[in-house]
C-alpha cells in the first residue's frame, strides 16, 4: 500500500476458507474469511465490538459484527443470517471464493473501562456475534487476567438455534467462564441447559452488579425486556452496554441513514451505554 | 493581483483563457433551461437566473458516480480525479455550501477521507456571482451568510451592467486572477464601491426571518416528540425534490450493477424522505412514516449538523421553498421552532 | 359563486361536519407562502380555529386524492389488523380528484364511506408556469385573482400586468371532459367551465411524428429526470405500497440518473396507470424539473379508451379495463407469420 | 458492435409453457431450421408476462423480444392470455409511441401443434430486428 491515505470505500480481497451451519433452519451461517494479502491482514486491526462491511461484487455490500476475536489471528469470521440479495448470495457460495471485506469500522466494546471489571454477557439468538468475538478475546491466555469474574447468559428459541456450538461446549468446560444457556420452550431433545426467556433466566440467575459491566446484544423485544431485569439487579444505565443495528452503506459517517439523532451508529457506535442511548430519540 | 475587471462583451475571452489549463462550467441554457455545462466558445454564458435550478453540488458529487468496477472478482479502483476544473456564476449561496460538504467528506469528519469529492474540490477554482437581486424566497441572510458572502469561493464576480468585477479571496484566487492578467484590467476604488453598493442595496433587499439559529436548534431538539411535527408534515407527499434540489444535502446510497460479473459500484445521490431510506432487511424501518422523515431532514439540517459540523445546513437558497409541490417552507419550519 | 364565496362554502360546510361529528379531518386548500399557489391543508378535529384558513382559487391545483390512501393502510387485504377505526374524511374535490377518488374506491384503497366529498364545479386552473413563461426572467412576487376571470401580478421591477384566465389556464383543465364533480356528498352551487375535448388531437399529431423524432423528444424530456420521484408521489393513483422501482431483491432499474432508468421508470409509471389516470397533471406539475409528463399520460389515457372503450369517469361500478377482458379485443397487434 | 454483416441480433422469446413452449419442442423436433438467435424463457403463461420483463431485457442488450403464448380461446388457465392481450395492447402502443422500433418487441400466439408456425415466427422475427440492427434505445450500458 501507498502512503497516502486509502480509499475507505474499496475492500480488501479476502477468500472464503470454510463455511458452517450453525442452526437447523440453517438461515445462519459462520463465514471463515482470509485476507488475501498480509498487508491487509495487518491494516484490518480490529477490536470485539466492531464491524464490517462485507462485500460481494455485483451484489453490494452488507455490514456485520466481527465474530472472531483478534486474538484468532489467522482469519475473520462473520456469521450471516440470510435476509436479502447479499446474504442471499453469500449464502450461496462455496468455499474458495473471492469477497471483499471493508473496516473495521465502528467503536469498539468499552474494552478500557472494561479492564478489571467482572463482566456479565447476555445475549439472545444470532445478536451473540460479538460477543462471541469478546468472550473469546477475554479468555485468551494473555487477556484472561485483565478481567474479573465473567459471566455468560445466552438464550435462543430452541437447542438447535443455538450457535457456535462446538465453542459453547468448551466455554461450559473451561473454568474461567461461567455459562449458562437457555431456550424459549422445553425441548423435545435432551437439554440440560435452561429454560425460560433470557430476562426471566437473568432475574433467577441474579448475577451481581457490583463492580460488573453488562454487555447485552439481542432482539429488540429481549432487549426492551432484559433492560430491566438488569436494573432491578443494579445495573446502572452506564453499565449497561448495547450495541445498535441500522441499515448502513457506507459505514463511515458519510451517506447520512444510520443516524439516531446526531450519532451515527457506523462511527459513533455501534457500542453505546445505555446511559448515552435514553439521550438520544428512539429511531433504531 | 487580487482583483481585475472585464467588460461583458470580453468576458468569453476570460473564460477561453481558464479553457487553457482546466475544465470551465459556467450556466448555459439547454432545453430552455439554465444550468451548469461543460462551456465551450459557442455557448453564452447566462447572467439572467437568480438561482439555478440545480445548485452546481453535482460538478462535485454527481447524483450517479462509478466508485469501482469489477470483472470477474477482480477490483479495479476509479482513477482518481485530478483534472482541472474552474466553476463559474456559482451564487455565493451555493459555494458556501460546498464548504459544509467538505466538512461531510474530508478526513476531518471522523478520519475518513472521500477522495472522490475531496480531490475534484481541490482541483477546482470556484468563481461565485454576487446576487445583484435576490429572490423572495432567498433568505441567506437570515443564516449568518448575504449577497456577496466569500465562504467557498475562491473568486467573487460582480455582475455591474456592462462589466464584471472580479474579486479574489483566496490565494488560489489571486493566482487565476494574476494568471489572467493580459484579458483582465486591474480593479480600481470605483468598481470596489459600485460592488460594495450592489451588495449592499441587495442586503437590504431581502426579507430576514429573524431566528436565532441557536434556539431553534435547542426548541427543536426539546420538541422531538411534540405534536407540532404532526401538523408541520402532514401535507408532505413524501418525494425527494427537496433534497435532491438542495445543495447541502449529501445523502447517497451505494449499490452494484452488474452484467455477467462484469459490473461496477455506483454511488448515487438518496434522500432520506424514501421509505426505503433507512428500512431493515428484516422489514424494520426506524423512520417509517413521513412525520419522522421530514423531521429528520429538517433535524439533520438545523440540529444534528450544528452538533457534529458547527454548522446550519442550510444556505438560504430557497430552491426547496419554490419546487416543493405541496409549498412545505423551511422558513416556517425555522420560525415555528424559533418561537417555540 | 366567486372565489371568496366558494371558500366561505368550504368552510361551512367543514364547520358543520366538525360539528356534527361527521369527520375526523378535512382536507382543502389554504395560501401558500409563495405567489401562484396554494396549498394542502389539513385541519384536524380540535383544530377549528385553521378552519378560516380553507381558500378557494384558481391555484388550487394538487389533486387531493392524493392524501387519501395512506389513511386506509392495511386496506383491504389487513384490515383486521387495525387496532382503531379508519378516520373520517372530508375534502373538497375538483372534477378530476372525485374521479381519482372513484379509481381508489374502486381498487379499494379508499372507503368510500369514510370519505365525505366536497364538490366544487371547477372553473380551471392557473399554470404558474404559463404565468412566469409570458412574464421572463422578472420574479412575481404576487397576484391577485379578480372575480371576471383576470389574473393580475406585480413583478420584482414593481410592474403589474394582467392576464385573461383563458391565456394561462392548465393545459389539463383546457382539455378537461369532467369539470363538474358528480357523486360527490356535497356539491357547490355555480357553473364550472365548458368541458375541454380531452386535448388528444395533440397526441395523434405526435404519433404521426416520424419514429426517431419522437424518440429524440422522449430522450430530451427524460434527461432532464433528477429520479426524485415527485410525480411518483404527486400522483393519487400510484398507489403501490411498494413501488417496483423501490424493490431491492429483484431490481428491475438502477437508482441513479442514467437516462434509461429515468425512461423505464416513467413508462412503467405511466403504464401502471393504464385506467386509473384522470389526466390532472399532478405528477406534471409536481415535476420540479419541468419534464412534459403530458405526452405519455395522454397517450395511455387515449389508448385505454380506443382499445377497451374505458375512461375513468365518475362511474363506481364499472371494472378497471386490466383487471378484465373481452373477447372481442382487438388481435391487430399481433405478428402473424403466415401473413405478410 | 455495429451493423455490420457479421451482426447476429439477440433475441429473448418470453413462450408460455402449454403451447407456445411445446410449439418451439415440436419445432425443435421437427428439425425444422430457424436461426440461432433465440434466448427462450419459459413461463407458466403468456399472462405471466409483465411488460417490465420486456422492458429490462431490452435495457439488457436484447435486440428484439417476443412474447407468445396459446391462442385466444385455448388458454390452459382459461382465460389468462386475454388477459395479458389487454397489457401487449398498451406495451406494444406505448414503446412504439416512445420511438422505440415496432419490429423490436413482437407478440403472438402459438400452439403446441404448430411448430411450422414456431419456427416462421422465429424467423419472421429475426428478419425483422435484422433490418432495424442493433438495439441503442434503452440499452444501459455497464
Amino acid at each position: 500500500m501507498s502512503a497516502e491515505a486509502k480509499n475507505p470505500y474499496i475492500p480488501y480481497p479476502v477468500t472464503i476458507e470454510d463455511i458452517t451451519i450453525e442452526n437447523d433452519a440453517r438461515d445462519l451461517k459462520t463465514f471463515k474469511l482470509v485476507f488475501e494479502k498480509p498487508e491487509h491482514k495487518k491494516a484490518f486491526s480490529y477490536l470485539p465490538g466492531q464491524f464490517a462491511e462485507v462485500s460481494v461484487l455485483g451484489m453490494g455490500e452488507s455490514p456485520f459484527g466481527i465474530a472472531s476475536s483478534p486474538t484468532e489471528e489467522d482469519y475473520l469470521l462473520f456469521t450471516v443470517k440470510l435476509t436479502g440479495t447479499v446474504t442471499q448470495e453469500l449464502h450461496n457460495s462455496e468455499p474458495g471464493r473471492k469477497i471483499g471485506v471493508r473496516g473495521p469500522l465502528g467503536n469498539t466494546f468499552p474494552w478500557d473501562r472494561m479492564e478489571g471489571k467482572n463482566i456479565l454477557i447476555v445475549s439472545g439468538g444470532f445478536a451473540f456475534t460479538t460477543l462471541r468475538s469478546s468472550i473469546v478475546y477475554m479468555l485468551d491466555k494473555k487477556n484472561r487476567d485483565r478481567f474479573g469474574k465473567i459471566t455468560a447468559l445466552y438464550g435462543a428459541r430452541s437447542p438447535g438455534e443455538l450457535m457456535y456450538k462446538e465453542a459453547l461446549k468448551e466455554w461450559q468446560e473451561d473454568s474461567g467462564i461461567d455459562l449458562t444457556l437457555t431456550v424459549d420452550r422445553e425441548p423435545e431433545v435432551p437439554w440440560d441447559g435452561k429454560v425460560g426467556l433470557v430476562p426471566n433466566v437473568l432475574r433467577e440467575l441474579k448475577p451481581s452488579a457490583d463492580n460488573t459491566l453488562a454487555l447485552v446484544c439481542g432482539p429488540p423485544i429481549m432487549i426492551r425486556f432484559t433492560i430491566p431485569a438488569l436494573q432491578e439487579l443494579g445495573f446502572t444505565e452506564e453499565n449497561i452496554i448495547l450495541s445498535l443495528e441500522n441499515r448502513m452503506k457506507c459505514g463511515i459517517g458519510k451517506c447520512g441513514r444510520c443516524n439516531v439523532g446526531s450519532k451515527y451508529v457506523c462511527i459513533d457506535g455501534p457500542v453505546f451505554t445505555f446511559a448515552e442511548l435514553e439521550e438520544l430519540p428512539a429511531e433504531y | 493581483m487580487k482583483d481585475g475587471v472585464i467588460s461583458k462583451q470580453d468576458f468569453p475571452q476570460f473564460l477561453n483563457h481558464l479553457k487553457k489549463n482546466a475544465k470551465v462550467f459556467a450556466p448555459v441554457v439547454t432545453n430552455g433551461e439554465a444550468g451548469f455545462k461543460e462551456w465551450s466558445e459557442e455557448d453564452s454564458v447566462e447572467f439572467s437566473y437568480s438561482n439555478l435550478k440545480l445548485s452546481p453540488k453535482g460538478l462535485f458529487f454527481p447524483q450517479t458516480e462509478t466508485i469501482l468496477s469489477f470483472d470477474a472478482g477482480s477490483v479495479e479502483e476509479v482513477p482518481s480525479h485530478e483534472e482541472k476544473m474552474v466553476v463559474f456564476g456559482s451564487r455565493p449561496c451555493d459555494s458556501r455550501a460546498l464548504t459544509f460538504l467538505d466538512k461531510i467528506f474530508s478526513e476531518e469528519n471522523k478520519g475518513y477521507n472521500d477522495p472522490y469529492y475531496m480531490n475534484r474540490r481541490e482541483n477546482a477554482v470556484m468563481i461565485s456571482l454576487a446576487c445583484s437581486d435576490p429572490c423572495r424566497t432567498c433568505f441567506c441572510s437570515s443564516l449568518g451568510s448575504g449577497p456577496a458572502d466569500e465562504a467557498g469561493s475562491d473568486i467573487v464576480c460582480f455582475d455591474l451592467g456592462d462589466k464584471l468585477y472580479l474579486k479574489a479571496v483566496t490565494e488560489k484566487g489571486e493566482l487565476t486572477i494574476k494568471d489572467a492578467g493580459k484579458v483582465l484590467s486591474p480593479g480600481d476604488e470605483s468598481v470596489r464601491k459600485d460592488a460594495e453598493k450592489q451588495t449592499a442595496e441587495a442586503l437590504e433587499s431581502m426579507n430576514n426571518l429573524e431566528a436565532d439559529l441557536p434556539s431553534v436548534k435547542k426548541n427543536m431538539d426539546d420538541s422531538f416528540d411534540d405534536p407540532v411535527w404532526d401538523r408541520l408534515t402532514r401535507n408532505c407527499i413524501g418525494c425527494g425534490a427537496c433534497t435532491y434540489l438542495c445543495p447541502t444535502c449529501y445523502c447517497f446510497d451505494i449499490s452494484d450493477e452488474e452484467r455477467m460479473y462484469k459490473g461496477k459500484r455506483i454511488r448515487t445521490w438518496d434522500s432520506c424522505q424514501y421509505a426505503s431510506f433507512t428500512k431493515h432487511a428484516s422489514g424494520h424501518n426506524p423512520r417509517k412514516n413521513k412525520k419522522e422523515r421530514l423531521r429528520q431532514r429538517f433535524m439533520h439540517k438545523l440540529s444534528y449538523t450544528v452538533e457534529n459540523q458547527g454548522e446550519v445546513f442550510c444556505v438560504g437558497c430557497g430552491r426547496c421553498i419554490t419546487q416543493c409541490p405541496v409549498n412545505i417552507d423551511i422558513r416556517e419550519i425555522i420560525t415555528t421552532f424559533a418561537e417555540k | 359563486m366567486d372565489s371568496k364565496a366558494v371558500g366561505n362554502e368550504i368552510q361551512k360546510i367543514a364547520g358543520e361536519l366538525f360539528r356534527d361529528d361527521k369527520i375526523d379531518v378535512f382536507i382543502g386548500f389554504e395560501r401558500a407562502t409563495v405567489p401562484l399557489k396554494s396549498r394542502p391543508c389539513f385541519i384536524g378535529k380540535d383544530e377549528d380555529g385553521r378552519i378560516e384558513n380553507l381558500v378557494w382559487d384558481s391555484f388550487c391545483t394538487n389533486n387531493l386524492a392524493a392524501f387519501l390512501q395512506k389513511y386506509f393502510e392495511n386496506e383491504p387485504n389487513r384490515r383486521k389488523k387495525r387496532e382503531k377505526p379508519y378516520p373520517r374524511i372530508g375534502v373538497s374535490v375538483k372534477g378530476c380528484d372525485t374521479r381519482s377518488v372513484v379509481a381508489l374506491v374502486k381498487e379499494r384503497q379508499v372507503i368510500r364511506e369514510n370519505v365525505v366529498l366536497v364538490g366544487i364545479p371547477c372553473q380551471g386552473m392557473i399554470d404558474r408556469r404559463k404565468v412566469q413563461e409570458k412574464v421572463g426572467t422578472a420574479e412575481i412576487v404576487s397576484h391577485r385573482e379578480t372575480d371576471d376571470g383576470t389574473l393580475e401580478i406585480t413583478t420584482t421591477d414593481g410592474k403589474t400586468r394582467t392576464f385573461k384566465k383563458e391565456e394561462i389556464m392548465q393545459s389539463a383543465c383546457i382539455d378537461c371532459r369532467y369539470p363538474m364533480p358528480e357523486g360527490t356528498d356535497f356539491l357547490l352551487e355555480g357553473e364550472a367551465k365548458e368541458p375541454g375535448d380531452g386535448g388528444y388531437g395533440q397526441i395523434e399529431a405526435f404519433e404521426k411524428k416520424p419514429l426517431e423524432e419522437r424518440w429524440a423528444y422522449f430522450e430530451k424530456e427524460m434527461s432532464k429526470c433528477i429520479r426524485c420521484n415527485a410525480c411518483r408521489q404527486a400522483c393519487p393513483t400510484c398507489w403501490c405500497k411498494e413501488c417496483f422501482a423501490d424493490h431491492t431483491d429483484l431490481k428491475w432499474i438502477g437508482v441513479g440518473n442514467h437516462i434509461s432508468d429515468a425512461m423505464i421508470f416513467q413508462i412503467i409509471r405511466v403504464f401502471h396507470q393504464a385506467g386509473r389516470c384522470v389526466e390532472c397533471d399532478a405528477c406534471y406539475n409536481a415535476c420540479p424539473m419541468g419534464i412534459d409528463l403530458r405526452f405519455l399520460t395522454k397517450k395511455i389515457v387515449k389508448d385505454v379508451d380506443e382499445l377497451f372503450q374505458y375512461v375513468p369517469d365518475f362511474d363506481v361500478e364499472s371494472t378497471p379495463p386490466l383487471a378484465t377482458f373481452s373477447e372481442q379485443d382487438k388481435d391487430t397487434f399481433i405478428t402473424d407469420p403466415e401473413k405478410g | 458492435m455495429e451493423n455490420t454483416e457479421n451482426w447476429e441480433p439477440k433475441i429473448v422469446a418470453f413462450l408460455c409453457n402449454w403451447c407456445s413452449y411445446a410449439g418451439a419442442d415440436l419445432a425443435g423436433v421437427s428439425r425444422l431450421q430457424y436461426g440461432p438467435n433465440v434466448r427462450i424463457i419459459r413461463v407458466p403463461c403468456s399472462a405471466r408476462i409483465n411488460p417490465q420483463f420486456v422492458i429490462k431485457a431490452l435495457q439488457n442488450g436484447a435486440d428484439g423480444v417476443l412474447v407468445s403464448g396459446c391462442h385466444p380461446g385455448d388458454c390452459h388457465y382459461i382465460s389468462g392470455n386475454l388477459v395479458a392481450r389487454r397489457k401487449f395492447a398498451l406495451t406494444k402502443k406505448l414503446l412504439e409511441y416512445i420511438g422505440i422500433e415496432p419490429e423490436r418487441v413482437q407478440f403472438s400466439w402459438v400452439s403446441a401443434s404448430e411448430g411450422g408456425r414456431f419456427a416462421a415466427l422465429m424467423n419472421r422475427v429475426i428478419d425483422d430486428v435484422k433490418r432495424v440492427g442493433p438495439a441503442k434505445k434503452l440499452v444501459k450500458e455497464l
